[in-house]
């Protein structure tokens, strides 16, 4: 019975996340589609709870839908701001051909036209459909489950995925981390960053909510990244929740971001990179190979290593929010 | 029932749920032109991808496949910084042409080519008062 | 080293002509010219027992030589060329362009000589192309409108003949197996084409019927020396050709030689017909070369028709060259020297026997050369029998003697028109009067040096130097000279004009030339730069603006998708 | 590097080594330059003379680098390859002497000279191949290295002519390559070998033998001129006169007739190429080329054009002579490869001598020149009676052996093409040798040399007369003495004589 | 002795792959120092890959010996990453050093200007890494990921000038780049359902034809070939090449072009192998013939140099697509295609650098307006003919020996019955007469008359890389064997 009721909650859910997903693409006003996506990225948490995947809930909730929301809203509004300015226009130029409707030009997309529809769909349904009658016709359960249960003791942890990620697929997670801070390299490489166009609204009320949340927010932080060790959790998690007490910093404060000193801020977004490889070179010599720790020291560096993560994690989301690089860093 | 039960086990209804949003996020892609909706659109394609693993890793009885797990987060934080970084470019496309819509069409010849290898940058003090005008 | 000698001969004219063509301001050497014929003489005189040499080296193995045969036509041409390098040496004292002249005379003279000592094909070859284009030099040189259309003329011939001449040594000596010696040609005995082709060769240059009309213009257009050279001693080289290379052995050739009698007797009575009707003296002589080679011709197919007479006939073809040559070099040379007319009795006397008799020699009067000739070619003739109309050579030969008697007085006769209009007699000029005189002088003389250097057993047919049939043809020539000249009422108009053949072709080939340029200009499809411009620019346009169709994010989006689903298609289909 | 092998590469080196040096030398550099060029040409003919001494003595020469599992770059020197390569030589030394002298202060020497030696070191290289393939390598390097001298005025005729021959050389190359690797599958990548290397293919692989034969003609045709691929060649005339010297005239087109020759003789071998009939094709393209070559030159007033159509019949007399297939016509068509090299370049020398002292570049302007110029004039005479076949030059001794060889071939038919092409050489080579001598000169002399650089003791530039009076010597040494040892003749007496294995031969 | 350099073999790859690591992250934390850490990196990692190369080939004829697979942290191969090692991932590697370390060399003189220093050498370092690390990975999901720091990091670098175009290019790059790593990441995902293994030698053990393969097959080549820019999805990278900084394209044009092809060959020769079909076979040709004969066409249209050199990419890819159904016939022809790749890689990065060159002399790179400039550099003009020759296919250079093979390859398949062998064997010879059309746009102002100007002063580096490359690039054609032999030591291929 408790089988069926979940059956109906699964189809609500899909259908829920479905209709959601169609509506967010199909929406003419970017803030709404900004808005369905967040939706979309909690009820996707949801799923991921379902499917017995805390840690992938966790960490969609934090980063999939906060920080990738909170990106997209700050996009936004710098579309709108330089739209404004384009529509101010400077007095030497023209007005800007999109003049009058720049602000309404900028966050909004008009629909479509009609002629690339009936392809599109067409293609998008035969594709999907082939991709359905592949999955219909795989095996059930014939993942990697009993050779990671197997090997679990002489991982250093106790948590499945945490093994997997830091000890079995570490050169993977590694990577995952270089992306990250190419992503940011990328980023900075484009130009210096720009004023933040949001002013705070003046009042208690901001102030007042950041006294409490940051310090909670810290606290969850390292909770979540000490107890990924044996528990749902992790690095990632725990440096996607830091990174949005940073961003919460950030907008209380547009104005005058503190001049970060370059070298400090480069040692802080490599560290995790950086701390990773060299344990890693030395587990080639002395340890089973690259990116491999001795049996007995490997749960204190895997410890080690999440640490420098969610450090490094923390950093490069807030500098990715900010999307500019540091004054200090051209001189 | 207890087929119908059977056949909807989590295990195949969140991959098709997947495959599906995938063939969504690809139309939408296809679809849509201004820039962050294709982001989003290419977001969507790849909590698709993800649902389908976690999906399959979540087939069976016994506890779900670490491994496909982890996988799924190490895309999810590749798909965030991707993402990030085309946002930083949509701003930078929008500060330049004014418009976050793609120019189509080849490099047209008459471009103006700024070479960076000649561009001497201006010192940061002077950037800075351009910048603050 | 008799290499040596036989190279000598014709390469000291050769090394003159270089010495003066590179100094050409120098006049130091032209006195050398004449005598450049000497070695050529000497050779004639005592290279009867010098034996042929051999030069693997030079030229694929050339052979040099002389056999009595050569030497004869050695004596005569050395003789003319020294005789017409005298007259010329002094005709053409104030020529400004009088060193090119000489450096062409020497080709030419270097050429005649080589040719007659060359005894392999190719070197024979080597000479006679030599002879031939060296001599066109000396017809266009008086540089005049007519000299340049004679010259055009016989250079067109010239070179056919050289390169008909080419194909059939090629032909006869792959008959031979590669032996490119002319003995061996002749002994191989070509036929068919291979034959045609050398007779035709040769023909053109002895100025055979068909292809004779470049001489008539030739000579008026050529300075007098070179006329004479140029109708004395060249020509022959055709009829040595022939000796050379026919198959003149026992079985002879009978229906070569009948064509030959029958193309040599046409040649003797229409170019003395055509000769009467003009009237400039060169002219004449010109027809009336013709008409003498025909008669050699007609000689040289007897030799082919009766192989067992063929030494006779032969000796008596030699004879007939030598004594042309000079009577009719004296001839030229007396066209040229009208302005040397002299005022007194006795010089009068003096240059009118010296122009009278080498045209009676000609004409065939008894005891002269011309006699000597016609007799010995005649007296076989008169045993032998002949079928058909053959039998009437005999007959038609003494006729033709007619014939060059009516043509000699018309010549006199214009000649002695020609001079009424010169007044004041200019000095005597020695050299050429000795040139003309030596020549002259030959045709008296030749006969009585054939007569004492001749083997014995052949005497008693020299003795006849006479007879009833050398006497009637000229009587019959005179009245009809004198029958013309009281009809006739205007004697000094040309009735035909000169080169009668020469005529229809030149008109057949300007109307040609015409046609073509007039033909329809063809329908270029000639590059339109404009057009190819435009469609090279619309192109350029429509590349562009399909590039940026495919550019445009919805088609890589479609693109994607529909290269997918082919993919898939091609792989589920198989 | 198997026996002998460095001094083939030496032979090459030693043009391709200063003509890479000249690339790099600054423009003003005139003596270093001069000195690079003429070593370089030095060295080369020393080099060759010693290679063709010991090649007579009967020794080896080989040399083979791997490119490629199962092919490699093979340089070989056989009789044959000696013929070209020293002809090349010879004339490379002739025409770096004239080109000095012509180029005398016009600017981008340096390019050109650099370009000129990579074209020679490719013709020699074609020379010395030892298989289809290094022949390929070398052939196509010839088309790149002749581009930039084509185009080297730069004036847009210049390029387009560089356009046209580039157009016509590069698909040229691709069908020829495209046989080659074809042929290379089925036959292995063989060396020669007198006689042909096909074997049993013969028999067994008869239609692809034939389209592959086509395909070669075409690849070797546009660079041999054959008709219906000839038409860059006189628009390539806009180079200057030491490219279309020994190039267009020598280098360039020889390449190609000597290709089809190594085809011919060395792959299919004489009896396959009668058996199945490739001969008398190639006879028939030979006799169509000679003759519409002969017409068109009459048409054209240019002399340098006239020329050039001149080549385009002359070559085909090689390709004639080798399609006879039998000893003489080989004979013939070889001795031409030479002769018409000696000929071609005289003459081409004494148009550029014409037009860069007296800027005379129309056969209409030729009227007396013979008194301005008498030795340049006595040496396109000379040339000019080569050409049409007379007897003392070179020329005479190629059409008597191509006569004989085509009635010994029972091609009766070819003589008389023989015929109507001496005339038609007579009919255009005569005008302007009598212009040249007997025509009169009414308005003075543009004295063009004299303007720019001064006047000259002789009648032009010393570095312009004394290559053109060596080769025009050249021609009429290589007629008079034909008969000597050593003569181009007696040497392709030697070739024929070792293919044909026909004992105590004699022409 | 013949064993101890197959021990040496892992030890070397896990050292290569941390060396370059090492490099990229010290150019990130000392971005002031990043130029010198380049260009001395630089010359560290071509010694380091000559010397695997050279340990790879002595350690033996025979592939088994030679060809090693590393299990990253000791964990073997369901659980753990795999790095795999053969003939084919060992010149491509070759490849990739010698074009890295031009480029490098190159951009130390083009990239003088020191804050963009700073930008530059991080993001450049960290795509060499990439590429390394692409070619080393044996693990599909681990190719994802390298894919990704590919993509990331040469987007970031063709967005670097910073203009208009620059900038829409690079974001057209971006949006293709993700949507093809998430095709090639759902098809991981689908093999991975059907037989839970990532390893590639072991999905290629237990793949057979079935819905999923075939699905997956599909997703991942057309993911690889958005990114490969092979032809109907080719249309971003002539934006991209063409306005992003000199070296850049050219390694973008190189290697990471190339590296998506080499993927799609390592998946069609390992696990999709029993997928192939004729008539698939058929349609990437005919898709093959399209791409020559379009990006001959643009190549011939456009009036920029470096868009030209980039639809000449497209033309040349054209071949890489041909050589498909070459190899379903004749199964040795998958070597002649690497050959390919590899000699027009050398050929495509000198041809680039050398555009650079021009382009920073003459300020612009409008082919029309450049005579003058061609005319002053001779030298680089002769790299741009000496490479350009090579793209053509004539002798004396790589591209030569390519066309042999791909010719040969061509023929002996219409010698084995295939009669549309005669399309692809006359595309291939067409092909290098078209790319002559487009090299004869680029050199022939160089011959025009008319006026000199050297323009801009240029730094060595700038000068004389393009040509060593371009001399590297005619050589390959003498290292044909070599190559080939090294190729063959790859275990399981024909």
């Amino acid at each position: 019975m408790s089988n069926l009721l979940l059956v109906i909650f699964d189809l609500v859910l899909l259908a829920g996340l479905l209709g959601v997903a169609w509506r967010c693409l199909a929406s003419t006003d970017l803030f709404r589609a900004v808005v369905l996506f967040i939706t979309f990225g909690l009820l996707l948490a949801l799923a991921w709870v379902r499917l017995e995947a805390p840690d992938i809930a966790l960490a969609e909730a934090a980063i999939g839908a906060g920080i990738t929301g909170a990106l997209l809203l700050v996009t936004l509004e710098r579309l709108r701001s330089i739209a404004v300015e384009r529509r101010r226009g400077r007095p030497d130029q023209p007005p800007d051909p999109a003049g009058a409707d720049a602000l309404l030009h900028a966050l909004h997309d008009p629909p479509p036209p009609r002629r690339t529809f009936v392809p599109a769909l067409s293609f998008a349904l035969v594709v999907g459909g082939l991709m359905v009658t592949a999955l219909w016709h795989q095996p059930d359960a014939v993942g990697l489950e009993p050779v990671v249960d197997e090997h679990m003791g002489v991982s250093g942890v106790d948590h499945p995925i945490t093994a997997v990620l830091l000890n079995f697929r570490a050169y993977d997670t590694f990577l995952e981390l270089a992306i990250v801070l190419i992503a940011l390299l990328g980023a900075w490489s484009l130009g210096r960053y720009d004023r933040l166009p949001a002013r705070p609204a003046p009042g208690p009320i901001l102030p007042g909510t950041l006294r409490l949340l940051v310090p909670v927010a810290i606290v969850t932080g390292v909770y979540i990244l000490w107890a990924g060790s044996h528990a749902p959790g992790g690095a990632f998690q725990a440096g996607a929740i830091l990174g949005a007490a940073g961003i919460l910093l950030v907008l209380a404060r547009p104005r005058d971001l503190p001049m970060a000193p370059s070298t400090p801020l480069r040692l802080g977004l490599t560290a995790g990179v950086g701390l990773f490889l060299a344990i890693g070179i030395v587990g080639l010599f002395i340890g089973p190979g690259l990116l491999g720790y001795p049996p007995e020291w490997a749960y204190p560096l895997i410890i080690v290593i999440e640490i420098a993560a969610t450090l490094s994690i923390a950093l490069t989301l807030v500098a990715l929010f900010i999307a500019g690089r540091p004054a200090g860093d051209d001189h | 029932m207890e087929w119908l039960a059977q056949q909807l086990a989590p295990g195949l209804i969140y991959p098709t749920a997947g495959a599906l949003l995938f063939a969504l996020g690809l139309y939408g892609l296809i679809r849509r032109h201004h820039l962050v909706l294709r982001i989003l659109a290419l977001n969507i394609m790849g909590s698709g991808v993800f649902m389908v693993l976690l999906g399959i890793a979540a087939r069976g009885e016994g506890a779900p496949d670490p491994v496909a797990q982890a996988l799924t987060l190490t895309g999810i934080v590749v798909a965030v910084s991707a993402t990030a970084f085309a946002l930083a470019l949509v701003v930078r496309l929008a500060r330049i042409t004014g418009q976050a819509m793609m120019l189509p069409g080849p490099p047209d010849d008459e471009a103006p080519v700024d070479d960076i290898s000649r561009e001497e940058h201006a010192p940061s003090a002077e950037y800075e008062r351009e910048h603050r005008e | 080293m008799n290499a040596l000698v036989w190279l000598a001969i014709p390469l000291i004219p050769l090394l003159l002509a270089v010495l003066i063509g590179l100094r050409p301001h120098r006049t130091r050497f032209n006195r050398w010219v004449p005598w450049a014929a000497l070695p050529g003489l000497a050779g004639a005189a005592f290279g009867g027992d010098v034996e042929p040499a051999a030069l693997d080296g030079l030229m694929l193995n050339t052979l040099l030589g002389l056999d009595p045969l050569g030497q004869a036509f050695l004596a005569l041409t050395s003789g003319l060329w020294l005789a017409a390098g005298l007259f010329a040496l002094s005709d053409r004292q104030d020529d400004p362009l009088r060193h090119r002249f000489y450096v062409f005379w020497l080709l030419a003279l270097s050429g005649n000589l080589g040719l007659i000592l060359a005894q392999d094909a190719l070197s024979f070859y080597l000479f006679f192309s030599l002879m031939s284009l060296a001599a066109y030099g000396l017809v266009v040189h008086s540089n005049t409108g007519e000299a340049w259309r004679a010259g055009h003329i016989y250079l067109i011939l010239a070179v056919v003949g050289e390169i008909l001449l080419f194909a059939g040594f090629v032909m006869a000596i792959h008959q031979t197996g590669g032996d490119t010696r002319l003995t061996a040609i002749a002994e191989a005995r070509p036929e068919g084409w291979g034959l045609a082709l050398l007779v035709l060769g040769f023909g053109i240059k002895a100025g055979m019927l068909p292809l004779h009309f470049w001489l008539p213009l030739a000579h008026p257009a050529a300075p007098v020396a070179a006329s004479a050279v140029l109708s004395g001693a060249m020509i022959k080289a055709g009829v040595l050709g022939w000796l050379r290379v026919l198959p003149l052995d026992e079985t002879g050739h009978v229906l070569l030689g009948e064509t030959l009698v029958l193309l040599g007797l046409a040649a003797a009575f229409l170019a003395a017909l055509a000769g009467v009707l003009q009237s400039r003296p060169k002219t004449i002589l010109a027809y009336s070369s013709i008409s003498q080679m025909g008669l050699i011709t007609a000689g040289v197919g007897l030799a082919l028709v009766l192989p067992d007479l063929r030494p006779w006939l032969l000796m008596a073809v030699t004879l007939y060259a030598v004594h042309h040559g000079f009577a009719k070099g004296a001839l030229f040379l007396a066209a040229g020297m009208t302005a040397q007319r002299p005022a007194g009795g006795a010089g009068r006397l003096a240059f009118f026997l010296f122009a009278a008799l080498p045209a009676l020699a000609l004409a065939g009067m008894p005891m002269t050369s011309g006699a000597l000739a016609k007799n010995t070619l005649k007296d076989p003739l008169y045993g032998a029998d002949l079928a058909g109309w053959m039998a009437y050579t005999e007959f038609a030969l003494t006729l033709a003697a007619a014939g060059t008697t009516l043509l000699m007085l018309r010549f006199l006769w214009c000649w002695h028109q020609a001079q009424q209009d010169i007044q004041a007699p200019p000095r005597a000029d020695s050299r050429r009067w000795w040139a003309w005189g030596g020549l002259a002088g030959m045709s008296l003389v030749f006969p009585l040096l054939g007569i004492a250097v001749a083997p014995p057993e052949q005497v008693p047919a020299w003795v006849v130097l006479t007879g009833l049939s050398l006497v009637w043809p000229i009587g019959l020539g005179l009245v009809l000279g004198l029958l013309a000249w009281r009809w006739l009422p205007d004697r000094n108009r040309p009735w035909l004009q000169e080169g009668d053949l020469v005529v229809p072709l030149e008109w057949l080939a300007h109307a040609s030339q015409r046609l073509w340029h007039s033909r329809p200009a063809l329908i270029g499809i000639g590059r339109h730069p404009a057009r190819l411009r435009w469609v090279r620019y619309r192109l350029r346009e429509r590349l562009e603006l399909a590039e940026r169709v495919l550019t445009r994010w919805e088609t890589i989006g479609l693109l994607f998708a529909a290269a997918m689903l082919g993919l898939y298609l091609t792989l589920w289909a198989g | 590097m198997s026996d002998g092998g460095w001094l083939l590469l030496a032979i090459l080196l030693s043009s391709l080594g200063p003509g890479l040096a000249i690339f790099f030398l600054p423009e003003r550099r005139y003596g270093l330059r001069t000195l690079l060029n003429l070593g370089g040409a030095g060295t080369k003919l020393v080099l060759v003379g010693w290679l063709l001494l010991s090649v007579l003595r009967g020794d080896e020469y080989q040399l083979s680098i791997p490119l490629l599992p199962g092919i490699d770059f093979v340089l070989a020197a056989d009789a044959l390859s000696l013929l070209f390569a020293t002809l090349s030589a010879v004339l490379w030394f002739v025409t770096t002497v004239y080109a000095i002298g012509y180029l005398e202060g016009s600017p981008r020497r340096s390019r050109f000279f650099g370009f000129f030696s990579l074209c020679v070191s490719a013709t020699v290289g074609i020379a010395l191949s030892g298989n289809l393939i290094t022949l390929l390598i070398f052939y196509e390097l010839l088309t790149l290295a002749t581009w930039p001298l084509v185009v080297h005025r730069g004036t847009p005729a210049a390029l387009r002519a560089g356009r046209l021959y580039l157009g016509y050389t590069l698909t040229s190359g691709l069908v020829l390559f495209t046989a080659i690797v074809w042929l290379t599958l089925l036959a292995g990548a063989e060396p020669f070998v007198p006689g042909g290397y096909l074997g049993e293919l013969a028999t067994t692989h008869e239609t692809t033998l034939k389209v592959l034969f086509v395909m070669l003609m075409i690849g070797f045709g546009v660079k041999a001129a054959l008709v219906p691929l000839h038409s860059w060649l006189p628009i390539a005339m806009v180079a200057p006169a030491p490219v279309s010297a020994l190039l267009h005239a020598v280098a360039v087109v020889k390449a190609g007739a000597f290709g089809i020759v190594r085809v011919v003789n060395d792959v299919y071998g004489a009896e396959v190429a009668m058996e199945l009939g490739l001969a008398a094709g190639l006879v028939v393209i030979a006799a169509i080329t000679i003759l519409y070559g002969s017409i068109q030159a009459l048409r054209t007033d240019d002399l340098k054009q006239r020329l050039a159509f001149s080549t385009v019949s002359q070559v085909s007399y090689i390709v004639l002579g080798v399609a006879l297939a039998g000893p003489l016509g080989v004979i013939g068509g070889l001795v031409h490869l030479v002769h018409q090299g000696i000929t071609k370049i005289t003459l081409f020398f004494c148009a550029g001598n014409f037009a860069e002292t007296l800027g005379i570049h129309k056969i209409s302007e030729l009227d007396g020149v013979g008194r301005r110029m008498p030795l340049t004039m006595l040496a396109f005479t000379l040339g000019a009676l080569g050409m049409i076949g007379l007897p003392p030059l070179a020329g005479f001794v190629t059409k008597w052996h191509l006569g004989l060889g085509a009635l010994e071939a029972q091609f009766h038919w070819v003589l008389v093409v023989l015929i109507a092409s001496s005339l038609l050489n007579a009919a255009y080579f005569l005008p302007p040798v009598i212009r040249g001598w007997l025509g009169e000169r009414r308005t003075p002399w543009h004295e063009h040399l004299v303007e720019h650089s001064g006047p000259t003791r002789f009648e032009t530039h010393w570095m312009l007369l004394v290559p053109t009076l060596f080769v025009a010597a050249l021609s009429l040494l290589g007629g008079l003495l034909a008969g000597m040892s050593l003569s181009p003749l007696d040497w392709v007496t030697l070739i024929v004589e070792r293919d044909y294995s026909i004992p105590g031969f004699a022409p | 002795m013949s064993e101890a350099p197959a021990e040496m073999l892992p030890l070397a790859i896990s050292g290569l792959v941390a060396l370059s690591l090492t490099l990229a992250i010290l150019a990130t934390v000392w971005p002031r120092q990043a130029h010198r850490i380049g260009g001395y990196g630089a010359v560290l990692m071509a010694a380091a890959v000559v010397a695997l190369s050279a340990l790879f080939v002595a350690a033996g004829p025979e592939p088994e010996s030679a060809a090693t697979r590393v299990a990253l942290g000791g964990w073997e191969a369901p659980l753990g990453v795999m790095l795999h090692l053969d003939g084919l991932s060992m010149t491509l590697l070759v490849l990739t050093g010698v074009v890295g370390l031009a480029t490098s060399l190159y951009s130390l003189g083009y990239v003088h200007d020191p804050i963009e220093r700073r930008q530059f050498w991080p993001l450049w370092l960290w795509l060499w890494a990439g590429l390394n690390m692409l070619l080393l990975s044996g693990d599909a999901f681990n190719l994802y990921i390298s894919l990704e720091v590919v993509s990331l990091s040469a987007v970031a670098l063709v967005a670097f000038t910073g203009t208009a175009a620059a900038v829409s290019g690079a974001m057209r790059y971006l949006l293709v780049n993700i949507l093809g790593s998430l095709s090639f990441l759902m098809g991981v995902v689908l093999l991975f359902g059907e037989h839970g293994v990532l390893d590639l030698v072991l999905l290629e053990a237990r793949t057979e034809i079935g819905p999923t393969e075939r699905m997956a097959a599909v997703l991942m080549t057309a993911g690889l070939m958005l990114k490969a820019a092979l032809f109907p999805l080719h249309v971003w990278l002539a934006p991209a090449h063409g306005s992003a900084p000199a070296p850049v394209s050219a390694v973008l044009s190189g290697l990471v072009v190339t590296g998506s092809f080499y993927l799609i060959l390592r998946l069609w020769m390992g696990p999709f192998a029993p997928l192939a079909t004729p008539a698939f076979g058929i349609l990437v040709g005919l898709l093959g013939v399209a791409a020559l004969v379009w990006g001959s066409a643009q190549a011939l249209r456009s009036g920029r140099l470096k868009s030209i050199v980039a639809y000449s990419t497209v033309a040349q890819f054209g071949y890489l697509l041909i050589a498909f159904p070459l190899m379903l016939i004749e199964s040795e022809a998958w070597k002649v295609v690497v050959f390919f790749a590899i000699v027009h890689a050398l050929a495509k990065a000198s041809v680039f650098l050398a555009a650079g060159t021009l382009q920073h002399a003459a300020g612009h790179d409008r082919v029309a307006e450049m005579g003058g400039v061609l005319r002053a550099r001779g030298r680089t003009v002769f790299a741009l003919g000496l490479a350009g020759v090579s793209l053509m296919g004539l002798p004396f250079t790589g591209g030569f020996i390519a066309k042999y093979l791909l010719l040969e390859a061509g023929l002996s398949t219409i010698l084995a019955g295939s009669l549309i062998g005669v399309l692809w064997v006359i595309a291939i010879a067409g092909g290098g007469l078209l790319a002559a059309g487009y090299v004869l746009r680029m050199v022939a102002p160089a011959f025009h008359r008319g006026a000199r100007d050297a323009g801009e002063a240029v730094s060595p580096w700038m000068d004389w890389v393009p040509l060593g490359l371009a001399v590297v690039a005619a050589a390959a054609g003498f290292a044909g064997t070599l190559t080939l032999h090294t190729l063959t030591l790859t275990p399981g291929a024909p």
